[in-house]
């Protein structure tokens, strides 16, 4: 029996632990190496063990903990969830391979997918035999997802898609893309979008990595050229692709940002650390920026809670602007901190990069994809003061 | 943890801002000096809003932080010339097992309360205090100068902060009992003043000392989310309505984003101010309370000081509210700590 | 004779020596009651005994000392100049009120006017006989000039101006007024403008101060209502108003600039007087922002230096651009600087405003007038990234 | 002080520049690993750029801080990978009096030098540097370790920074007798090593380490100016050309107000590096050298770390150029004194 069937009567206390237990447990054995692997700037690292240590997780039923259960999940309650993002990360678990298809797409097919579809795609997810990337930032579209170019048309029983995605994080590894496409190039832009599932392993599509400006290849171009997906792979109808892909952005927010949080507490607790051991700690100049990044960490959690909590907010709709916008820039200054409490050895680059170093780097990329702080700042001068064409 | 608001509380929120609109406009906001008596009567009279947070049983409504935190972002929204904030912070740091006697009074609004708690030249830091309390009459006696008591020249009694025997604690005095100097301040919407005790009878009235700080910090954290949001909503409706180079200024980008960053401050602050008044019952409230105030002080400097850029040569003028606001938000964020301090009470309580 | 007919032929040292035993011999008596009167902020203070200090500046040379000398100036050299700003400064001469005329008049006359205005115009305000203010901005033009509103219609020998001004500091003083005044309404926009020399004392000419946020008032509105100039007090020909008035606004920079950055040096020590008085000298975090500043302040004069002494420069035409965005943000920055070496007591007000919180409030001011931030920015991109639409 | 650039100045840059444009491109500067050889040989043999600042009768062109800073700048511009900037900073260290046999072979270029000041954990400070000078051989013999050489694996020369009985001096030791370990480096243009020196045979060359320090100061602010420069010109090219939403980047009024921040950065840093070298001569420049490191690299950082950003994805790969000059830029603001540490410098000089 999955170890998770009867969480909802569950005290939190009682959850922990079975959470705890769990992973105590089960991290341990081959997947012991993967102990603090894979997160940001390593997601290259350990990929096929890492796909066993998500079907040892998802068989014991912690993939979908927050889906409905008629959806096939758990039910569990955000604090739970909450709960298993805190126990995951105190032990230092795998950067996650499946979270495109648990957080983003499935949220996605139970608000806006058919029955069939959920029957199809939301088992293999949960049990983490089919893994997902998302495809719908492209190169001459940027953050801008209504000016996407790639097409799609029927052909027969099929569509057809060509076109060219990029910052597809995972494409290497997933069996499923879900991908933003143009079925109508005589509609407004935003009308003639469709939302397609496509499987990868098809001669239609070549995955090329881009190295990034840390020497790794976290994401990829995709290039999809013909590539076919069977007609009924299509979420909502034709041209209700912007609707249905704007719903999943929104999904990125929320259980999964406190999850995310988790990992910011211990990449500052690690630069407190590491400042101690080169008295960047005991400059009084530095260390009151460390604690504001700290203070800003708990605005973060407030923002998140706050966010989940009041689900009518004060600026409903853009939340997850909000949030972006909050967490990216700090994320992005932790990293500058993080160097700065090496100090001038930071610098040296010897072995590869530090954590230091991964951190800075790839917190370049925080603020730019998923939505540019840019977009994210449109988005919300839109709903604050009107919207105007832009430029 | 609870975050939404109840019907009640919404409800309590549209009573008191439609209230507030009415009566407390710009003009008599200005016209008040920092008290308008009628305004505060009809507050506690009408609306009853000083008895919130006091038990039932003293008189109060019993309801909770919450409900005060609503009043007191409206009142930073409207920057309201009455001693709310004073009156309500010094009754929530009252022990009720020591000064209930107290409670009716401030629960009724006949009696206003102020908070003393910095001291000249020490600031707000408790451990530089030298106001002193000894046995003395029936109850104790104080001694010491109290400084920035916001809405110190108005109040019927004073909550001080004293020292007696080495034990920190909470004194009530009577406002005849005590010499004050009101303070000409650039916040002219809130005034303050200095305090005087020499051999003043006093009453033990708290003990928690650390607790009745965070409070203030708490409060006016909440009360800067209003004056935020306030200030925001002035610059969007200015930027939608104001013609430039033949278009609305709401219609440049440049412009956008920076009230998008703005927007995004506000709701940080908001969301950490809240996050203080929900956990003010229980110990995170040590960290929470200085935090809010660092944050939602930042946060309405920041959105103040843009406004007054925003507004161009209008932001600049006396005849403009958007000074008012800055001032208030330039108030709030030196006095009681800065933000520098305040990340080093943080780190302290956090242990970083 | 003035004190510095000769000036061309004297060392630097001795002409230092020659401003400062002139100002000791001068700045006494009744005129010793202004010393550090006038700043920012103050400008409202001892009007008519800075007049006659004007007055007496002019009667010994020291007023158009930059002038060439065929304009009846001392040809002195920048680093006279800059000599003279030093010494002023250092003695604490009071808030100047000729320098409208002097820095920003005169050499638009200078450079585009007539022969007969130069000889009209130019003595008395060497002798501080007649004072100028400037007639740009307006309420629904804002920073942007090319949106002046003031009509200007030719009317037999003269021109009848009518509209209103804003920002126009020490109108109440002035005799004089130089109007930028829209003379051609079918024209473009810039081309439609003229720039015209008014009499300030006659009925169609109302002055309002404007209280500002220190309570004060520097500002004025000045309202014109067919006021009235001879058909010959127009500089440059009719519609080239916008090339002679932006011609002035470049004078703006300069030598003049070197001098403000003495007003600042002075501002900046008496900051770190009251920290040292305060405490706040001795917390590390508030020195490494005072030293910041300090930092910041130094760059000013770099910058201005290099900016007199390569003309050319880098941003041909837009130099004093780069300028105002340099300095108007640090000053602002050294007025909350200011505030936090005060400490909690900057919140109270008793006697009125303090230096520290004056110049907090008044520097709000310096982000927005004599062109904002925002206009700013907008030439500066232009000239990078070429013009575009506006918004 | 003389701001503007001669005729003859003008060209030297002009020449310098096309020279590197053609031969320093993008994909020689990637497979140089720092250090193009041919490349340092063609600068030093045909524009002799290495004997620009050294005097005529020790072999040089007799030419002034300017000269070199110009080739400096250009440098950074391309982030040339040879060893230009410690060949001439290790040039203007040694005081002719002491060391003038080795300058003819650093004006020629045939010696390739390294500055060696900072030490392990101890950074740039020189009152925490431990190396020692005794005598000893025909001169002096040096022991312990330096750290951050920038070059020191690819230099035949070292000029030391080390104490002999108490006094601070400069000392000049052949590559061959150090140890010398090659670092990897964040920034892939410019590599550093770590030099451990055991009794290593050494002359004494200049007694100024204070204005070694200084002098480097200078050079990477100069440097920093023209990766800054390089930097925003390949940011406004993209924003002109990159279109969104149908029209360029350049149209969006957000982006350019940000690009105008950057330029008004760059001018203020320009400024700053150039007034240092031109006070390279007098007490100034203890002030000015320092705070040009600061406002440079602070510059440098900003506009490389904002041009990634502005690039969107296509700045975040390795296979763009952004990222150099980000590295380069974050190099050069963490050696030698990060912004707090300069800033504390500048303090004590100035007397604040």
């Amino acid at each position: 029996m999955p170890a998770v069937d009867d969480i909802p009567d569950l005290s939190d206390a009682e959850f922990r632990k079975r959470v705890r237990d769990w992973l105590t447990a089960h991290l341990t054995g081959e997947f012991a190496a993967l102990v603090g692997s894979g997160g940001p700037g390593r997601e290259h690292e350990n990929i096929e063990l890492r796909m066993r240590w998500e079907r040892e997780l998802g068989a014991a039923g912690w993939i979908g903990l927050g889906w409905p259960r008629a959806a096939g999940g758990r039910g569990a309650t955000i604090t739970q969830q909450v709960i298993f993002f805190e126990e995951y990360a105190r032990i230092g678990g795998p950067g996650r391979l499946s979270h495109m298809g648990e957080y983003l797409l499935a949220p996605t097919l139970i608000a806006f997918g058919t029955e069939e579809q959920r029957r199809r795609f939301l088992p293999p997810i949960a049990a983490a035999t089919e893994f997902w990337c998302q495809g719908y930032s492209e190169p001459n579209a940027g953050s801008d997802l209504a000016s996407v170019q790639t097409r799609a048309v029927r052909d027969g029983d099929v569509w057809r898609v060509t076109g060219q995605k990029v910052w597809t994080s995972l494409a290497h590894v997933a069996d499923w893309c879900f991908v933003l496409a143009r079925t109508d190039a005589d509609a407004p832009k935003r009308r003639g979008l469709s939302y397609l599932l496509v499987p990868m392993d098809q001669p239609g599509i070549e995955v090329r990595p881009i190295t990034q400006i840390t020497g790794t290849s976290e994401f990829n171009e995709v290039f999809f050229d013909g590539a076919v997906t069977a007609a009924e792979n299509i979420v909502g109808e034709p041209g209700d692709g912007w609707r249905v892909a704007t719903g999943t952005l929104a999904f990125e927010r929320g259980v999964a940002t406190l999850g995310q949080q988790l990992g910011f507490a211990r990449e500052l607790d690690e630069v407190f650390a590491v400042a101690r051991t080169s008295g960047a700690y005991d400059d009084p100049v530095w260390r009151d920026a460390a604690v504001d990044a700290w203070v800003g960490l708990q605005t973060l959690r407030h923002q998140a809670l706050r966010t989940l909590g009041t689900p009518e907010g004060d600026l409903p709709g853009v939340e997850a602007s909000v949030s972006k916008l909050l967490w990216a820039p700090w994320h992005q200054r932790l990293g500058e901190l993080a160097m700065s409490a090496v100090g001038p050895t930071a610098t040296l680059a010897d072995g590869g990069l530090s954590d230091a170093q991964r951190l800075f780097l790839y917190t370049r990329a925080d603020t730019i994809y998923g939505g540019s702080n840019e977009i994210q700042r449109n988005i919300i001068a839109d709903r604050l003061l009107g919207r105007v064409p832009r430029s | 943890m609870e975050f939404g608001f109840t019907t009640e509380q919404t409800d309590l929120r549209d009573t008191v801002r439609t209230f507030l609109a009415r009566h407390a406009t710009s003009a008599r906001v200005r016209a008040a000096d920092g008290f308008d008596a009628t305004l505060w009567r009809r507050l506690a009279g009408e609306l009853g809003v000083t008895a919130l947070a006091i038990d039932e049983k003293h008189g109060g409504f019993g309801a909770s932080e919450v409900e005060v935190g609503i009043v007191l972002e409206e009142a930073g929204r409207v920057l309201l010339p009455a001693p709310y904030l004073s009156t309500v912070v010094a009754a929530a740091a009252v022990d009720p097992a020591l000064g209930a006697d107290l409670l009716p009074g401030l629960a009724d609004g006949s009696v206003i309360a102020a908070l003393a708690l910095a001291e000249p030249g020490a600031g707000w830091t408790p451990d530089r205090w030298s106001c002193t309390a000894r046995r003395g009459g029936d109850g104790y006696v104080l001694d010491g100068v109290k400084e920035h008591v916001l809405d110190g020249a108005v109040a019927d009694m004073v909550v001080v902060a004293a020292v007696c025997g080495g034990e920190p604690g909470l004194y009530a005095v009577r406002a005849e009992d005590v010499r004050r100097t009101p303070h000409d301040t650039l916040d002219p919407t809130r005034r303050q003043a200095r305090l005087e005790f020499d051999g003043a009878a006093a009453s033990l009235v708290g003990r928690d000392v650390r607790r009745a700080v965070d409070l203030l910090w708490a409060a006016l954290a909440v009360e800067s989310v209003g004056v935020a949001r306030a200030s925001l909503e002035l610059t969007v409706d200015y930027l939608k309505t104001r013609q430039q180079f033949g278009v609305p200024l709401a219609h440049f980008q440049a412009l956008r984003h920076r009230v998008a960053d703005l927007a995004v401050a506000v709701e940080a602050a908001t969301s950490s101010a809240w996050y203080a008044l929900r956990v003010a019952g229980t110990e995170e409230f040590a960290i929470a309370a200085p935090l809010a105030k660092l944050v939602a002080t930042r946060a309405a400097y920041a959105v103040t000081a843009e406004s007054i850029q925003l507004h161009g040569a209008l932001g600049f003028t006396w005849e403009h509210d958007a000074h008012l606001h800055f001032k208030r938000a330039t108030a709030n964020r030196l006095l009681l700590g800065d933000e520098v301090a305040l990340r080093r009470v943080i780190a302290a309580r956090a242990g970083l």
